[in-house]
């Protein structure tokens, strides 16, 4: 990311939202029995596992400059697809690996139209958005697939998990945000992904392959969301169409909350993660405690707005201070 | 984990013991200080509103205390979330409508495991989920007289089309099942199902496709909608169409949407079950699960309170009675 | 046009003013006066701080100590439009278009002449522009969009915006940093022009003879000090670049007779529909080739295309005996192709990123084992090249944004140089540089090239040209005009090629 | 480049030609566009006449109007290279709102019509402000809103619905009434549609727009009151998008919570079918109205060609990008076309 200027290098989205999830943390603990058991942080875990998984690739789209809103219907679509494919009596070893190319697929598809002919994402993937809901609702109409063996099944369970509290699909995620931590902060893929999203020409005239990364990045988020799809349909026992639906708003707000910045070439992996636990937590915090429904969507949006405020407003005042010391 | 067919049979069982362990004792005092919460499919449904506001009431009858907690968009996922919570709070009863019966299933099962009553009104859990079902009128009953009194207002001749909610709407899709079924019965010859739309729940996009059938099949004479909210789009569309009097609408709708279109001729007639009953039956059964009146095991009996005494069916399914026919006459005896 | 009387008294004056940016100190109290119907040269390195300065004049940038006076009477402007309602017009460093609007709109928005209910007159808007570029001498159509313009006509497009204000005041920050002969001549009958009209100009320039050729008075500028303000006349160009680099320089144009090597680069048949076609040409190592030509004769269109960020339509390129793949910067870096762009801020840097990792985004692979980066070599090889290029930081770890024009210049080059390429193809490499840096580059141009190094340079700066070049190739109309050998090469038969007039080198 | 000096009208002469180019390019968009909606109309008029009876044209307009006043709203935010994702919370609360207000009493539909256009307004102001002075991400504030009007909207209406019956029928005969056969909703749309882009073309703040949209920094140094005009953009785009939402309500008569919940999607997308450029600085508000037209009119032609109810998703997402690749496609022609003569002609002797 971008270096700052020094006053505001301590005033970055992510370390005020990394911040915020500790004290949301500790209140939580302090305040609100049940909320620090492992039964409770296991399956509030488990809540966000999809989104988590999602966000991974889109962190680093956004950070290219790119953006794709298809993810939960990809996710749909996969869901649909295993159920349909189980439905008619595939060994669910088989499922898997077909369901992921279909994932890849999507993604090139996207990537494709973006890169090859020149659509922006934003476009683009709203398309993809209807289209692949749609051949979800094709692929299974109005069924519900639901007799998937424990054996699957147990893996995404809330009560399966590692060191008592982590689901398994957690304890994965966990692993794949490490990798994807270094790819994107330390290697020279890393270091292209923010120059692409600052300045693509200049990124094309100092001979990175823009295209061909983009459209890596779209393949892998086919994937990765394709993937989603294949937990959230083992966790809740239940293919069907209209499987995480809406949830590509909330992958964006994470990413968005965690300081991960639209315009590209600013952000990290750490604040998109912590952001995403952020609106993870806060959520359990405050169903635990009757808070309605209406309110934790108000404070959703409150978060979105503040932790983009209010960096800006002390590192404006911080300035003025400054300049005045200067004069 | 997911319910599987061989697992159901062997939770079924697990589920059973639940029940079967504490044998039921009908002279039971209601106990008071209840803590029972309803999860309907969506808080902001208006619906849905009705029946749990009526159900917190009743509780209150029995000085239970009840609360109304759920997700604003009616996804299974969110209502895990909630179930989950609900379990951490250890509340006595959990009363919820499904979105969707089986995503639903495992943390039920964890809660019944601790021993908290589960009924489901409305919209049904798969079987081995919940102890009670409280279904406002026997799904059989509701798809097959929706179609009845279509046939007889069309005399049984022309093309109908189903106006339904969303594709993967449990009570929907069953509901429609029995009209299909009813519709194969001879008598039914002269009149087709000529296609089955979803409005999504959604008003303006039942209001379109209403609009797209009419267009699509211009010899249309009926349409069908068992959804509030889509009878409701369907009546108004018609009402300011040149279609006006020319296609029958019939359905589920609730008499304050439909008052308007009556009057003014464009509905005849439509049915309902009395959504306040509905939640106060609820509220009466999961009270009386909670303090051991019953177990769920079908030939159980219950009072619940104003409204009398009811059985519990096969498959633990109590039943609301039969759903009231609105029109002209008797529209405005009622407010919801 | 009001004109004051009293040339005396000057129009618009800065007094001790000083900016800091942070922990750069790029003003100290530096005062400037301008006076009606007078061109007044600002000198100094890059990084002393001209630009600073008339974006204080100019209203962009508020003095943190020291005040503007408008007519002797101070002054706080709240933003340019402020400086400009005061007739101040003023041409920035770097073109600023807006790339989706017409060249018309572009010189006129916010401006526009209007017809009843304040509607905007397009047809005035269309014609006056027609007016300003016939003025200029130049051909652009007034509702091409500025997209695509390069950077020369850019350049063009911001001095008419500037012309039609008919200010008082004319601020000019490197105008003719991209133009060649015609248009600064062009360029300077106008400026002329306005001042017998009695505007003041403050004009700044890396091109000396320029300076004398056009103003009466200097200031000096050094390290964000003024050194000196005196009139020019008495004053010779060694004095004046002494007050700027504060020491002597050497000669200009270091040219070491380097003998050639093998053909390293070679060119065939190359065509773009529209910008250029049919170009060959070869260069070997050891040789500096220049491609000079009039604006838009495509030059930067060829050298592109041979870099291959553009795809040619037709034709090859061959490096060290091999064909490269057509449209793959990739495939000319992996042959040893270097290219300094003309455009920096679009083409050369990735603006918001730090000076080290700019530079070392040419060599992400080099800089680490298993694709991680180790800042170490990073750092290493960003302050090796700083060094060699005197380049004027503050942090290695700033963004490049905030580094002054020509430092900007010095980063893509260090960016490029850093890579050692076999062949150097470099776009208007010392476009903004100080007279100090351009003999040092010139100086490592030619060593690179004793040792070996194939360099093409396009440049629009004639001297340049003729002094650092063992062969030049005159580009007109998107062609090659004209092949002249080191020796026959001079102003006359460059023009003439250029221009058109002359169909060989022999021309002149 | 000097010999055209020496013979002006060449230059001149070579100028007219590039200009009659270079507006076909700009019109191109929203001619592909036009092109791709008569395509679909016709083709659906063929298999089913009913589909364009008075009935059915009827039927298209006034699914179109209210989806084509977000777009006009929403375009000229995109514009000035920003976005406002909460038009369609904005939509629900301003209907939901307009009808407790209506409900029971007899106000009068002009009160209520100010009532959504001040409310929207209200909520454009907040989101303005925050993305044109405090400087922050249109994106994350414009999501954040989304989510606050949406909340505020569902803690208020929580489950309760305003029914036809109670909406006085003045206001609903705003939604169906018509005059010569025209109804009334496409009528103000069109007004509304025609008057934001004769003040886009015709008056500076309307170029200014463009100008930020192309590039912020530029604006700045033209003296571009930049944060006033974003300020305004959003405005407008609340503004309308509250006025829609009491159109809405005279419209469908039913109210509950969650109208037009989503709809910030369809509104972006049919921003950018009618050709807006998401980057800003490039588009008009007639390509973004067709881009309406277009949407809504798949959907209506979907139905009226009996396609299974399963399939409408798919095919519509498809006809969508199927709608923008076209354009783009022709787009990229026109361009290198008009690339290739000006480059000609600027270095034309
Ligand atoms: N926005 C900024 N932030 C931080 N430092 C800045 C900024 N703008 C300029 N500087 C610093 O101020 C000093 C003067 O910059 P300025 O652009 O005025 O130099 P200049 O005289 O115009 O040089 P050149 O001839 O290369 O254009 C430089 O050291 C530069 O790094
Ligand atoms: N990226 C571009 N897209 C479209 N046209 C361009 C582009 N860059 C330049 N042109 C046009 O192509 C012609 C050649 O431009 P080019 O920059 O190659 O000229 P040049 O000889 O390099 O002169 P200079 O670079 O000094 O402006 C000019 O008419 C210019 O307007
Ligand atoms: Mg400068
Ligand atoms: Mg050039």
């Amino acid at each position: 990311m971008s270096p700052r200027p020094d006053l505001s290098r301590f005033l970055r989205w992510d370390v005020a939202v990394g911040v915020l999830l500790v004290a949301v943390f500790a209140t939580g603990a302090g305040s609100t029995e049940g909320f620090a058991t492992t039964g409770n942080l296991a399956f509030a875990l488990n809540d966000i596992a999809p989104v988590a998984i999602i966000a991974l690739p889109m962190t680093l789209l956004v950070v290219a400059g790119e953006i794709d809103l298809s993810v939960a219907s990809m996710l749909g679509l996969s869901s649909a697809l295993s159920g349909k494919l189980w439905d008619a009596g595939w060994a669910f070893e088989t499922i898997v690996p077909v369901v992921l190319v279909v994932g890849v697929l999507g993604g090139l598809l996207n990537g494709w139209l973006v890169t090859k002919v020149g659509l922006p994402s934003l476009a683009v993937t709203i398309g993809t958005l209807t289209l692949y809901r749609g051949l979800a609702s094709v692929a299974l109409g109005s069924n519900a697939i639901t007799d998937f063996p424990e054996k699957y099944a147990n893996w995404t369970s809330d009560t399966t998990t590692v060191l008592g509290f982590i689901p398994y699909p957690i304890a994965l995620f966990a692993v794949l945000a490490v990798i994807t931590a270094v790819v994107l902060h330390a290697t020279g893929f890393g270091r292209s992904l923010f120059a692409i999203g600052a300045q693509e020409q200049a990124a094309w005239f100092a001979g990175i392959r823009v295209k061909r990364i983009k459209l890596l990045l779209f393949v892998l988020t086919g994937l990765f969301s394709a993937f989603a799809g294949i937990v959230f349909t083992l966790r809740y026992g239940s293919a069907r169409a209209d499987n995480g639906l809406g949830f590509e708003m909330l992958v964006i707000a994470s990413v968005l909350l965690g300081g991960v910045d639209f315009d590209g070439g600013k952000g990290t992996l750490g604040g998109a993660i912590a952001g995403l636990l952020l609106i993870g937590f806060l959520k359990n915090l405050l169903i635990l405690n009757d808070v309605a429904n209406e309110i934790q969507v108000i404070v959703t949006g409150l978060l979105l707005v503040a932790s983009v405020t209010t960096p800006r407003v002390i590192a404006a005042v911080l300035e003025r201070r400054h300049r005045r010391a200067a004069a | 984990g997911g319910t599987t067919k061989k697992s159901s049979s062997s939770s079924s069982g697990s589920g059973s013991s639940v029940t079967s362990s504490a044998t039921a004792n009908p002279d039971a005092p209601l106990k008071t200080g209840l803590k029972i919460a309803f999860l309907p499919k969506a808080i902001n449904n208006p619906y849905e509103t009705i029946v749990d506001d009526s159900g917190i009431a009743g509780a209150k009858e029995f000085g239970g205390t009840a609360k109304e907690v759920g997700p604003s968009d009616s996804s299974a996922s969110s209502q895990v979330s909630y179930i989950n919570t609900l379990i951490q709070q250890q509340q006595n009863a959990i009363l919820l409508a499904a979105n969707d019966p089986n995503a639903v299933c495992a943390p039920l099962k964890e809660a019944m495991k601790k021993g908290i009553k589960v009924v489901a009104y409305d919209s049904d859990t798969a079987k081995d989920c919940r102890q009670l079902f409280i279904n406002q009128a026997s799904s059989e009953q509701i798809g097959r007289s929706l179609v009845q009194n279509l046939g007889k207002q069309l005399n049984y001749k022309g093309k109908i089309a189903i106006l339904s909610a969303t594709q993967n709407a449990t009570n929907q899709n069953t509901w429609i099942g029995f009209m299909k079924q009813e519709l194969a019965l001879p008598k039914y010859k002269g009149m087709t199902l000529v296609k089955v739309a979803y409005g999504d729940d959604d008003d303006q996009k039942s209001f379109q496709q209403t609009q797209g059938l009419l267009a699509a099949y211009p010899d249309l004479k009926g349409i069908i909608s068992p959804t509030t909210v889509g009878i409701a789009a369907a009546a108004r569309y018609i009402s300011s169409s040149s279609y006006k009097g020319k296609v029958v609408v019939n359905g589920l709708g609730t008499p304050n949407q439909m008052r308007k279109y009556v009057k003014d001729g464009t509905v005849a007639q439509f049915s309902l079950w009395n959504p306040k009953n509905l939640g106060y039956l609820a509220a009466y059964a999961a009270a009386a699960l909670s303090s051991g009146q019953i177990t769920g095991a079908e030939g159980e009996t219950f009072k619940a309170g104003k409204l009398g005494t009811y059985k519990i069916g096969a498959n633990g399914e109590v039943i609301l009675g039969k759903p009231t026919v609105f029109d002209k006459s008797n529209i405005d005896g009622f407010n919801f | 046009m009001d004109q004051p009387e009293t040339a005396g008294r000057p129009v618009l004056s800065l007094e001790y003013a000083s900016k800091s940016f942070g922990a750069v100190r790029a003003l100290q109290g530096v005062s400037l006066e301008l006076f009606p119907g007078e061109a007044h040269a600002l000198a100094g390195e890059n990084g002393a701080g001209k630009s600073t300065l008339i974006k204080m004049l100019a209203g962009v940038y508020r003095p943190d100590a020291g005040r503007v006076l408008v007519d002797g009477e101070p002054v706080v402007f709240h933003g340019p439009s402020e400086a400009r309602d005061a007739g101040i017009a003023v041409i920035y460093q770097e073109p600023t278009l807006f790339p989706d609007l017409t060249v018309a709109e572009n010189i006129f928005m916010g401006r526009q002449p209007r017809r009843s209910l304040g509607r905007v007159d397009h047809k005035a808007v269309r014609e006056a522009t027609a007016g300003l570029i016939r003025r200029l001498g130049v051909d652009l159509d007034p509702e091409q969009p500025a997209r695509g313009l390069s950077i020369a006509d850019q350049q063009i497009v911001e001095i008419a915006k500037a012309l039609s204000f008919d200010a008082r005041v004319l601020i000019m920050d490197e105008p003719t940093a991209a133009l060649t002969g015609t248009e600064v001549a062009r360029l300077f009958g106008v400026v002329r022009t306005l001042r017998e009209q009695g505007a003041a100009v403050l004009f700044i320039s890396h091109r000396l003879e320029e300076i004398f050729g056009l103003c009466e008075r200097v200031t000096t500028l050094r390290d964000g000090r003024r050194i000196a303000s005196e009139l020019l006349d008495g004053l010779t160009e060694d004095d004046l670049v002494r007050r700027m680099v504060g020491r002597d320089l050497g000669e200009l144009y270091p040219k070491q007779a380097a003998e050639l090597g093998p053909t390293a680069l070679s060119v065939r048949r190359l065509t773009r529909e529209g910008h250029f076609s049919d170009v060959s040409f070869e260069v070997r190592s050891g040789e500096i080739v220049a491609l000079a030509g009039l604006v838009g004769a495509g030059r930067s269109e060829v050298v592109q295309s041979v870099f291959g960020v553009d795809r040619p339509d037709a034709g090859e390129v061959e490096v060290a005996g091999k064909i490269l793949r057509a449209g793959s910067p990739t495939a000319a870096m992996d042959a040893g192709i270097a290219l300094v762009p003309e455009d920096r801020r679009q083409q050369g840097l990735v603006m918001e990123m730090s000076i080290e990792r700019n530079i070392g985004l040419t060599g992400l692979a080099e800089l680490g084992r298993g694709g991680v980066v180790r800042k170490v070599l990073e750092r290493g090889r960003a302050t090796d090249w700083a060094v060699r290029l005197q380049l004027k930081y503050n942090r290695l770890s700033d963004s490049v944004g905030v580094l002054s024009g020509g430092n900007q210049q010095k980063v893509v080059l260090a960016k490029w140089l850093a890579t050692n390429p076999s062949v150097l193809i470099v776009d208007e490499p010392t476009r903004g540089i100080d007279v100090g840096t351009k003999a040092e580059v010139h100086r490592l141009l030619s060593s690179l090239a004793a040792e070996g190094l194939a360099v093409l340079m396009v440049s629009s700066d004639l001297p340049e040209v003729l002094g650092m070049a063992d062969r030049v190739l005159v580009m007109h109309e998107g062609r090659i005009a004209a092949e002249i050998p080191r020796g026959e090469a001079d102003e006359e038969s460059v023009m003439a090629a250029a221009t058109g007039r002359g169909d060989t080198g022999k021309a002149a | 480049m000097t010999a055209s000096v020496e013979s002006p009208p060449a230059a001149s002469e070579g100028q007219r030609s590039a200009r009659s180019l270079t507006e076909t390019v700009f019109r191109a968009r929203e001619i592909s566009i036009a092109g791709c909606l008569a395509l679909l109309v016709l083709g659906t008029w063929l298999s089913n006449h009913r589909f364009l009876s008075d009935q059915g044209i009827k039927d298209l307009l006034l699914n179109a109007s209210i989806l084509a006043l977000l777009a006009v709203g929403q375009s000229v935010v995109v514009l000035t290279r920003n976005i406002d994702l909460s038009v369609g919370s904005v939509v629900g609360l301003s209907a939901f709102a307009c009808g407790k207000f209506v409900s029971g009493s007899g106000h009068n539909v002009v009160l209520v019509l100010l009532l959504g256009l001040a409310l929207g307004a209200a909520c454009g102001l907040v989101s303005g402000a925050l993305v044109s002075f405090g400087r922050v991400p249109a994106l994350v504030v414009t999501l954040g809103m989304l989510y606050i009007i949406q909340g505020i909207d569902y803690w208020w209406a929580h489950g309760e619905q305003i029914n036809a019956a109670d909406v006085p029928s003045s206001v609903l005969s705003l939604g169906s009434g018509s005059v010569l056969g025209i109804p009334y909703l496409p009528l103000i749309a069109a007004v509304v549609l025609a008057g934001a882009a004769y003040y886009l073309r015709s008056y500076r703040s309307g170029r200014e727009l463009y100008a930020i949209g192309s590039s912020p920094e530029a604006a700045r140094l033209a003296g571009v009151p930049i944060r006033r005009r974003v300020l305004g953009a959003y405005v407008f785009s609340g503004a309308v998008a509250g006025f829609a939402g009491a159109l809405w309500l005279a419209r469908f008569g039913t109210v509950v919570a969650d109208n037009a919940h989503g709809w910030e999607l369809t509104v972006v997308s049919a921003v950018v079918v009618g050709g807006v450029a998401i980057t800003g600085g490039v588009g008009t508000v007639w390509g973004a109205a067709l881009g309406a037209l277009l949407l809504t009119t798949i959907g209506s032609a979907l139905v009226v060609l009996k396609v299974d109810s399963f399939w409408q998703n798919a095919i519509t997402g498809a006809l969508l990008l199927a709608a923008i690749s076209v354009d783009r496609i022709l787009n990229l022609r026109m361009t290198s076309a008009l690339r290739k003569r000006s480059a000609r002609h600027v270095t034309k002797a």
